[in-house]
């Protein structure tokens, strides 16, 4: 037989274990579909997806503690990878379940969403592992394209109330779409100056006088990814389409979305120095600054529980991206363990945030402007506490995992002696525990007389609290978790 | 006759992209934007084959490959988008779709 | 250990206050007290111990080896002080709030606990990530406390409050792990125990940029002019419990700050900006005494005198001799005390008249002669009466400054005056003149009960002692304070270093 | 038994705190007898400590107590020091101090706040007499501020009255700025001499510091501050005339016998930095005297009963002043003494006619009073012709050496003394014009009251009156305290200066008798002149002092306090609200909605891109 080979790299039999959480995602996609085709049972259904993606995580807590196995040409499932694919895998449970509140009286075939959700994950955990720009785009187009689907779930639906989720996805989609094209486009030119289209040709990229067709290639990527992160001036699409997306295709958008981009971010900027060719950094800087700012004075007055976390989220990647340019600058491995811990924080609180919304939601009607939630701490205290919690956490406050995520990124940022962010940082967190105020101040005032009902789910429900528990115990006590990341760490 | 150089390959794909970019910025028909997302996407095949020529290696068109498939992809799922859209505005003008914002 | 247990007990009572209140909502109250008496009689069994390496109580318990932090925490003196009063002037807000507050008793006890742990972790922590930790621990609560409990205009004022001290919280974080980095780069390895970053050599300029960050935070809780806008807002705005919590006990943590950390980590910085921050200290003074004798609220008017009282220990901190320091500490405590029970009569008159308008008050010694004769004690304190606990600390403070800086010890010596000027104004305006009740209800306007008696007389008792012998609380602070002193003396400045 | 002086302050203490702790709920009687008992047995005690002193003969004792605090060298304690000039200021609080109680017990008996004002006067004797008796300067600062407190609780005892508690007010804070200065002084002291106790300071001070040198005049200029804040001396004075507001008892108790007069015993008390900084000690002088004359001429021109015995206080004071500014220390301490005798006489008369009167305090409702109110005609006889140093009584004996004293001053002495004389002329009309109008003439008022009658309001006021005749002829023991003076040696002085000495305030009657007992000449016709109109409002102003100071302290301060009310400094912090709030309403527009604009939006934003790239 032909060995399978690419670029001088011979494919054997033992590259199949690393690859295992990514061949069990994918079939459990093809599993779902079939089971789809056979029968619709919704209950059946949900439970493959769980299991499948329970087995795929797994499998991947397996394999993070062995040595990173030699790269192959399009992934590499080293620790790092494999870390962020059982986070993934993680947060796509929790979107299914918190999807199967919200669904429940939805009067479409609602199993496709479960079916678009596991394809979705598969386009994350190729990115959690790609090392090549055919596999990015793979990997970016299947978790995309995907996500049109969601963003577009209830489009057919008698129930739906309005035009939003069509709005959101069409907005996505070309949006998208155009930010692929900017990728690609930079790609191309790297392809032609270097010859090579893995991340580490990359290195190849001439650095010094002359860079023009280099620089203009790194931008145009960095414009693309820009836009997937959300990151001013690429951030203009992201209230609308949380917004108007059902509340699980939004928790899933807000975090894994966002999250399967950041790895590779990290992964390109540690593994190939990219940011070396100096207006690139300068650039990010620009992006990250301007995103905390603007980011944080969009929320300030709005009123609409969904755009006040898209508005804060941009604000988010723009913290998030000081510690990426630490990593450029710095040589220890701070600012990598900053990224994952505040990604890892910033997903628990993400999710749990449009959990509670997912949970008081459904497809006929979207608890997300904040007055809904007036008086909501005495009416549910629980659950208003966890909110309370994701909110505080978000705003970076001690005994939640955001204080401790905020704490690694002002460490990268004063290894790197980035002044200016840091300072941004500060002045971000001040805007915006304005608004994270506000929504708590709500839920502290005495219930309206004419208060709506409030959904209940049990399944919503535990993985909120699931998650509250998360946020307070690496609040609290982020020993193991650090020495886990320190140990994935690139 | 000399070669056509890669640079020229280059500035065509880059023109075509940017044609490809006005068009998503100037058009109000929905149909005639995806159209021109088409042709941004094709500028990107475009200058993947030249690049894969200019080192002689099979990986540009392998892109190219990718490319069209997502392409459709993405057409496909746009055109059904573009039919809930009418069903329910009436209209492939894109600027029904405003009611989010703020 | 014990240590710990002081603020686990606070964080369980105040779940256990909660959930009490299911029980019956007479409870929360209860377990309050009880939790902050046992906390007072804990703190008191460690008066008898004996020190070592100059610690009263100490623990030390890894918590996050990655970054060389700790679970440290240790007591002096000094903090011992300050966690006594902590502890008393907490069961004073659990009397105060005991018939004040009806509305979800046990989540408004459940608060305050929390902020008492949050602060009794402030004055303990030794390791510099624990403290900060516990320094925003205590704003969550009390966020609450302001914006569930507050009065009309709860929300802004509980707002400010939280982003004022969480900005520049954030401002300090960056500082301390500034700090801590130039640790690791000096030393090899991560810590941000105390002990070991007051070894910690930065270049000039560095070091005065961190110790800025320092200053900023601890001169927002303190708080000093130019940072003192949340404060007025927060007290007039808190329910009176959370005025007591916030004047007596949360302002000190500010200036336990510039004493503990602000300073002796940085004793050149601190040394060069000395005159700036006395300069700032005597604005405080002189400043927030004239337009508090520009309020005609009387929370509001309290407050501000609070601003001009904690100018007097920031003078007496950046003095650093052993006078000034004594000074501040005294002043700290006899401010948390008088303070704190200016607050409650001005919440006991709200809750009787519903108003904190002084314009609309007059002549209440004929119908309140108690209440008025309390009044009068705790402003004649306020004002700096030799033979009461603020004198002592006031006079200490100004004595050292002297040496220190002559003509802005002068400057604050005028504050003496403008004390005079507003406490007088307020038993004029509130307690002296004709009696009037056509702008409010006086029909509820009773003298104080003999419940409300004991807290108001434990607190003079505490006054007068700390005034007629303040020995007793000076000894304990003393050997904490000569160690602070000497420390600076010790330190070696390492020269340039850059990251 | 000079170890029992710590019972001295004790009792007045535990009247105290016996009286505040019945929360006034005491009947009256109790009441009167711990308010005057306590003082009682303080005299007792400070009777026997008298006479085992004097037997003694030792020239001081210490009686520690216990350590105040001790802090880094700092170490003042509650120590009681007795000597000759502390041993007179005790006789005189507790034995003045003991008449006036009983008196109050009469004077105050219908007021429902009987209690309290009898505990404010024994907490008042127990701050005055721990600031005679603290051996440093920080105890005395405490009873010097404890005695303030106890003016302003009692000038403003009556506080339905809004004026009352202004004249409360002023009192107190004019004093503490005078108190400021001395603290500042006390920090100089300490920084530069390393201690507080008086004696040791002293000592210190004498050995390190040369005389005429900068340090001990500052700190002397301080303590001249704070002792021209609580005596009433220029240019802290104004307080004292609004005083009034307070019961009489309390003008005669606090405002002319005892409270008054801590300045001049701060002075002697601290003396030898005073004579280390001759420049200083002859402002003492000079301020004692332009005091004592402004407070003169404006005495000549008020028409309340008070505000004229007031304003004789002011100018009795300056007496002092100018005497412990030549040096006469043993004379400014034993007109302090006098002064505490006829004062307190004249106001407890006061009292007693204005009681008598229903209140009444002008003067020129009175008139022909001597027979409606003959023991007050007597009073008000005697302690004129003491106040005014008519031969033999009290007060000639103790200006008489003030104003020897002073004209042995080399250089200026004539001046000064010249000064003194004049203004004993004005004593003598301004004292018999009040007699005169008071008691003399036509009724013009009142003309059925009848006199108060009580044990407890006679037998102090005869008393005060033996006291007053014949108090020049107590003997006062402070050579030892002064000792290093001049008092002693032979004054040269002509008969013919002696003489003017005497027939000034004669001639003051005098005058006082032709305007306003035999109407020889008319005050309305004086009045009718424009200028003398002028100098009339100028003078019963008080020399303008008030407004001055309201132009140059309490209107800038009002006003910065009304304009500034919302405090300046939060504009600021407002202004990054606002801004953040322009901010997102500039920046939310953005969010228009239409996908065209957004796609725009990213375009510019990868031109921008590359733009910024490329140009670095």
């Amino acid at each position: 037989m032909t060995p399978l080979e690419y670029a001088g790299y011979t494919m054997s039999a033992g590259d199949l274990i690393p690859l295992l959480p990514l061949l069990a995602v994918t079939a459990s996609s093809i599993w779902v579909m079939m089971a789809i085709g056979v029968k619709r049972n919704y209950p059946f259904i949900l439970g493959s997806t769980v299991g499948g993606l329970l087995i795929a995580g797994l499998l991947a807590m397996n394999l993070l503690p062995g040595p990173a196995p030699d790269s192959m040409p399009l992934l590499t499932m080293d620790p790092y990878a494999q870390f962020f694919t059982v986070l993934i895998c993680a947060l796509a449970i929790g979107v299914s379940l918190v999807g199967h509140n919200y669904w429940a009286e939805f009067d479409d075939q609602r199993e496709e969403f479960l079916l678009l959700l596991l394809l979705a994950t598969l386009g994350a955990v190729v990115l959690a592992g790609a090392n090549h720009f055919a596999s990015l785009l793979l990997g970016l187009e299947t978790l995309s394209m995907s996500l049109y689907g969601m963003l577009a779930y209830p489009v057919q639906s008698e129930r739906a109330p309005n035009g939003h989720a069509l709005e959101s996805a069409v907005k996505y989609l070309i949006l998208s779409a155009v930010s692929t094209a900017m990728i690609l486009f930079g790609v191309a030119l790297v392809y032609a100056e270097t010859g090579s289209l893995s991340f580490a040709g990359l290195e190849g990229l001439p650095a010094g006088p002359g860079i023009g067709i280099s620089v203009v290639a790194l931008l145009l990527i960095s414009a693309g990814v820009a836009f997937k992160l959300s990151l001013f001036p690429f951030h203009i699409w992201t209230p609308d389409v949380y917004q108007g997306a059902p509340a699980p295709a939004t928790a899933y958008l807000a975090t894994i979305g966002k999250i399967a981009v950041f790895i590779v971010l990290l992964r390109v900027v540690v593994e190939t120095r990219t940011l070396g060719i100096a207006p690139v950094a300068v650039v990010f800087s620009l992006l990250a600054l301007l995103s905390i700012v603007a980011g944080n004075l969009l929320a300030l007055l709005q009123d609409n529980l969904k755009r006040i976390l898209a508005y804060s989220s941009i604000a988010h990647m723009g913290y998030l991206l000081i510690a990426i340019i630490a990593a450029f600058y710095a040589e220890g491995p701070i600012s990598v363990e900053a990224v994952s811990f505040y990604l890892f924080a910033y997903v628990i609180m993400t999710l749990g945030a449009f959990g509670v919304v997912s949970l008081l939601s459904s497809d006929a009607q979207e608890r997300d402007s904040i007055s809904d939630y007036q008086g909501m701490f005495w009416r549910r205290p629980w659950l208003a506490a966890a909110f309370t919690g994701m909110l505080l956490s978000l705003a970076g406050i001690p005994l939640t995992a955001g204080f401790i995520g905020k704490f690694y990124l002002v460490l990268a940022g004063v290894e790197s002696g980035l002044w200016l962010l840091l300072a941004a940082l500060v002045v971000g967190s001040g805007i915006g525990l304005y608004y994270y105020l506000r929504i708590v101040y709500r839920m502290l005032l005495p219930e309206p007389a004419d208060a709506p009902e409030l959904r209940e789910g049990n399944a919503a429900f535990s993985v909120v609290l699931v998650l509250f528990m998360l946020l307070v115990l690496f609040g609290v006590y982020p020993a193991s978790l650090m020495n886990l990341i320190q140990a994935i760490a690139l | 006759m000399g070669a056509i150089p890669v640079e020229h390959g280059l500035i065509l794909a880059g023109i075509l992209f940017s044609l490809g970019l006005i068009g998503v910025l100037t058009r109000r028909n929905i149909v005639f934007v995806l159209m021109s997302l088409e042709v941004m996407l094709n500028a990107c095949g475009l200058a993947f084959i030249v690049a894969g020529s200019r080192w002689e290696q099979a990986d540009g068109q392998i892109m190219f490959l990718l490319i069209l498939t997502l392409a459709a992809a993405e057409v496909a799922v746009g055109l059904s988008l573009i039919i809930q859209m009418y069903r329910r505005f009436q209209t492939v003008d894109i600027n029904v779709l405003s009611e989010l914002k703020g | 250990m014990i240590l710990t247990w002081l603020i686990a007990l606070l964080f369980v009572g105040g779940l256990l206050a909660w959930f009490s209140e299911r029980i019956d909502p007479a409870w929360p109250r209860w377990v309050a007290l009880a939790v902050l008496t046992l906390e007072l009689l804990m703190m008191l069994s460690l008066l008898g111990a004996a020190p070592e390496d100059g610690w009263l109580a100490a623990y030390n318990h890894a918590w996050l080896p990655r970054f060389g932090i700790a679970l440290h925490f240790a007591a002096d003196g000094f903090a011992l002080l300050l966690l006594l009063l902590t502890a008393f002037l907490g069961i004073v807000a659990v009397g105060s709030a005991w018939s004040e507050i009806n509305y979800r008793s046990g989540f408004f006890y459940f608060n305050l606990l929390w902020t008492l742990a949050g602060v009794v972790g402030v004055f303990t922590a030794l390791d510099l990530f624990l403290f900060f930790f516990f320094w925003e621990v205590m704003l969550i609560p009390m966020y609450f406390i302001i914006a569930i409990w507050g009065h009309e205009n709860k929300f802004y004022a509980a707002k400010k409050f939280f982003i004022f001290t969480q900005v520049s919280g954030l401002i300090m974080l960056v500082s301390i792990v500034v700090l801590a980095w130039f640790h690791y780069l000096q030393f090899g390895f991560f810590s941000f125990a105390y002990q070991d970053l007051l070894n910690v050599g930065m270049n000039r300029s560095m070091e005065m940029w961190v110790m800025l960050g320092f200053f900023i935070g601890f001169a927002t809780k303190l708080p000093s002019v130019p940072f003192h806008n949340w404060l007025p807002d927060a007290h007039s705005q808190a329910p009176s419990a959370g005025s007591i919590i916030l004047a007596g006990v949360l302002l000190k943590t500010g200036a336990y700050g510039l004493v503990r950390f602000a300073v002796p980590l940085f004793p050149t910085a601190a040394a060069e900006f000395a005159p700036v921050a006395m300069t700032l200290a005597a604005v405080s003074i002189l400043y927030c005494a004239k337009v508090a004798f520009a309020q005609a609220d009387f929370k509001r008017l309290i407050a501000y005198t609070s601003v001009s009282h904690m100018g007097f220990v920031t003078l007496g901190v950046y003095a650093w001799n052993e006078l000034a320091l004594q000074g501040a500490v005294m002043t700290m405590l006899a401010h948390g005390l008088s303070s704190a029970a200016l607050f409650m009569l001005a919440g006991a008159l709200q809750h009787r008249i519903h108003t904190r308008n002084m314009l609309e008050m007059g002549g209440f010694w004929g119908r309140v002669p108690r209440m008025s004769a309390v009044a009068l004690f705790f402003s004649i304190a306020a004002l700096g009466m030799p033979g009461l606990g603020n004198f002592v600390g006031e006079f200490l403070a100004l004595l050292g400054a002297f040496q220190a800086n002559q003509v802005l010890t002068i400057v604050s010596a005028f504050g003496l005056i403008f004390a005079s000027v507003y406490s007088l104004w307020v038993i004029q305006k509130v307690f002296h003149g004709k009696y009037s009740d056509k702008a409010f209800d006086g029909s509820h306007l009773l003298d104080l009960d003999n419940r409300e008696m004991v807290y108001y007389a434990a607190m003079m008792a505490g006054l007068v002692w700390m005034g007629v012998y303040p020995q007793s609380f000076l000894d304990l602070s003393a050997p904490a304070l000569q160690s602070l002193l000497e420390g600076q003396a010790g330190n070696v400045v390492i020269g340039a270093l850059r990251p | 038994m000079l170890d029992l002086i710590w019972l001295l302050p004790t009792f007045p203490l535990l009247g105290f705190l016996i009286l505040a702790l019945t929360e006034g709920k005491l009947a009256r009687g109790p009441a009167g007898w711990i308010g005057a008992g306590s003082v009682g047995l303080s005299f007792a005690v400070a009777a026997l400590v008298a006479v085992s002193f004097l037997q003694s003969g030792i020239e001081s004792h210490t009686v520690p107590i216990w350590t105040w605090m001790s802090v880094a060298g700092f170490d003042p304690g509650v120590n009681l020091y007795l000597d000759g000039l502390s041993l007179v200021m005790i006789l005189v609080i507790t034995g003045v101090g003991f008449l006036i109680h009983v008196y109050s017990t009469g004077y105050m008996a219908d007021d429902p706040d009987f209690s309290r004002f009898f505990c404010y006067m024994n907490l008042f004797v127990f701050a005055m007499l721990l600031l005679v008796l603290g051996d440093n300067l920080l105890l005395l600062y405490l009873g010097w501020e404890g005695v303030g407190l106890c003016s302003y609780l009692l000038i403003g005892f009556w506080y339905d009255d809004p004026y009352n508690g202004y004249a409360a007010r002023k009192a107190f804070v004019v004093t503490r700025v005078g108190d400021t200065a001395m603290a500042i002084g006390l920090f100089l002291l300490f920084a530069q001499l390393g201690t507080l106790n008086i004696q040791e300071m002293l000592h210190a001070a004498e050995a390190e510091w040369p005389i005429g040198s900068t340090l001990p005049a500052i700190t002397a200029l301080l303590l001249l501050g704070g002792a021209v804040g609580k005596s009433a001396q220029l240019p802290l004075q104004t307080w004292l005339p609004d005083a009034m507001a307070g019961p009489t008892p309390i003008s005669a108790l606090i405002h002319a016998a005892t409270m008054v007069t801590a300045g001049v015993y701060l002075i002697a008390r601290t003396h030898t930095l005073f004579e280390l900084a001759p420049d200083i000690q002859l402002l003492v002088a000079w301020v004692g005297l332009i005091t004592l004359l402004m407070a003169g001429f404006t005495a000549m021109t008020q028409n309340d009963i008070k505000r004229i015995l007031a304003y004789s206080t002011v100018s009795q004071i300056g007496y002092m002043f100018l005497g412990l500014g030549v040096g006469a220390w043993s004379g400014a301490i034993f007109h302090l003494m006098t002064h505490a005798f006829f004062k307190a006489l004249l106001f407890l008369g006061a009292g007693a006619v204005i009681l008598s009167l229903h209140h009444e305090q002008d003067i020129f409702r009175m008139g022909a009073k001597r027979k409606q109110l003959p023991v007050g005609f007597l009073c008000f006889l005697i302690g004129g012709l003491a106040l005014t140093a008519f031969p033999y009584t009290s007060g000639y004996f103790s200006k008489d050496e003030i104003l020897i004293a002073a004209l042995e001053v080399e250089g200026q002495g004539l001046w000064l003394w010249l000064g003194g004389v004049i203004g004993a002329f004005f004593t003598g009309i301004y004292t018999f014009r009040l007699f005169f109008v008071v008691f003399f003439g036509e009724s013009r008022g009142h003309h059925d009251a009848i006199e108060v009658k009580g044990l407890n309001i006679a037998v102090p006021l005869f008393i005060l009156m033996a006291l007053s005749l014949f108090g020049g002829w107590i003997p006062v023991p402070l050579d030892a305290v002064f000792s290093h003076g001049a008092e002693h040696e032979e004054h040269h002085i002509s008969a013919f200066m002696h003489g003017v000495m005497i027939a000034l305030p004669l001639i003051g009657i005098g005058i006082s008798y032709l305007f306003y007992g035999s109407g020889t000449f008319s005050v309305e016709k004086l009045m009718s002149l424009p200028a003398s109109r002028a100098l009339h409002r100028f003078w019963d102003s008080g020399w303008g002092m008030d407004r001055l100071y309201d132009l140059l302290f309490v209107n800038p301060f009002l006003y910065l306090a009304r304009v500034n009310a919302k405090d300046i400094v939060d504009a600021f912090y407002d202004m990054l609200a606002a801004i953040s709030r322009a901010g997102h309403l500039l920046i939310v527009r953005t969010q228009t909605g239409y996908l065209r604009w957004y796609a725009l939006s990213m375009a510019a934003g990868l031109v921008a891109l590359i733009a910024v790239g490329v140009l670095l």
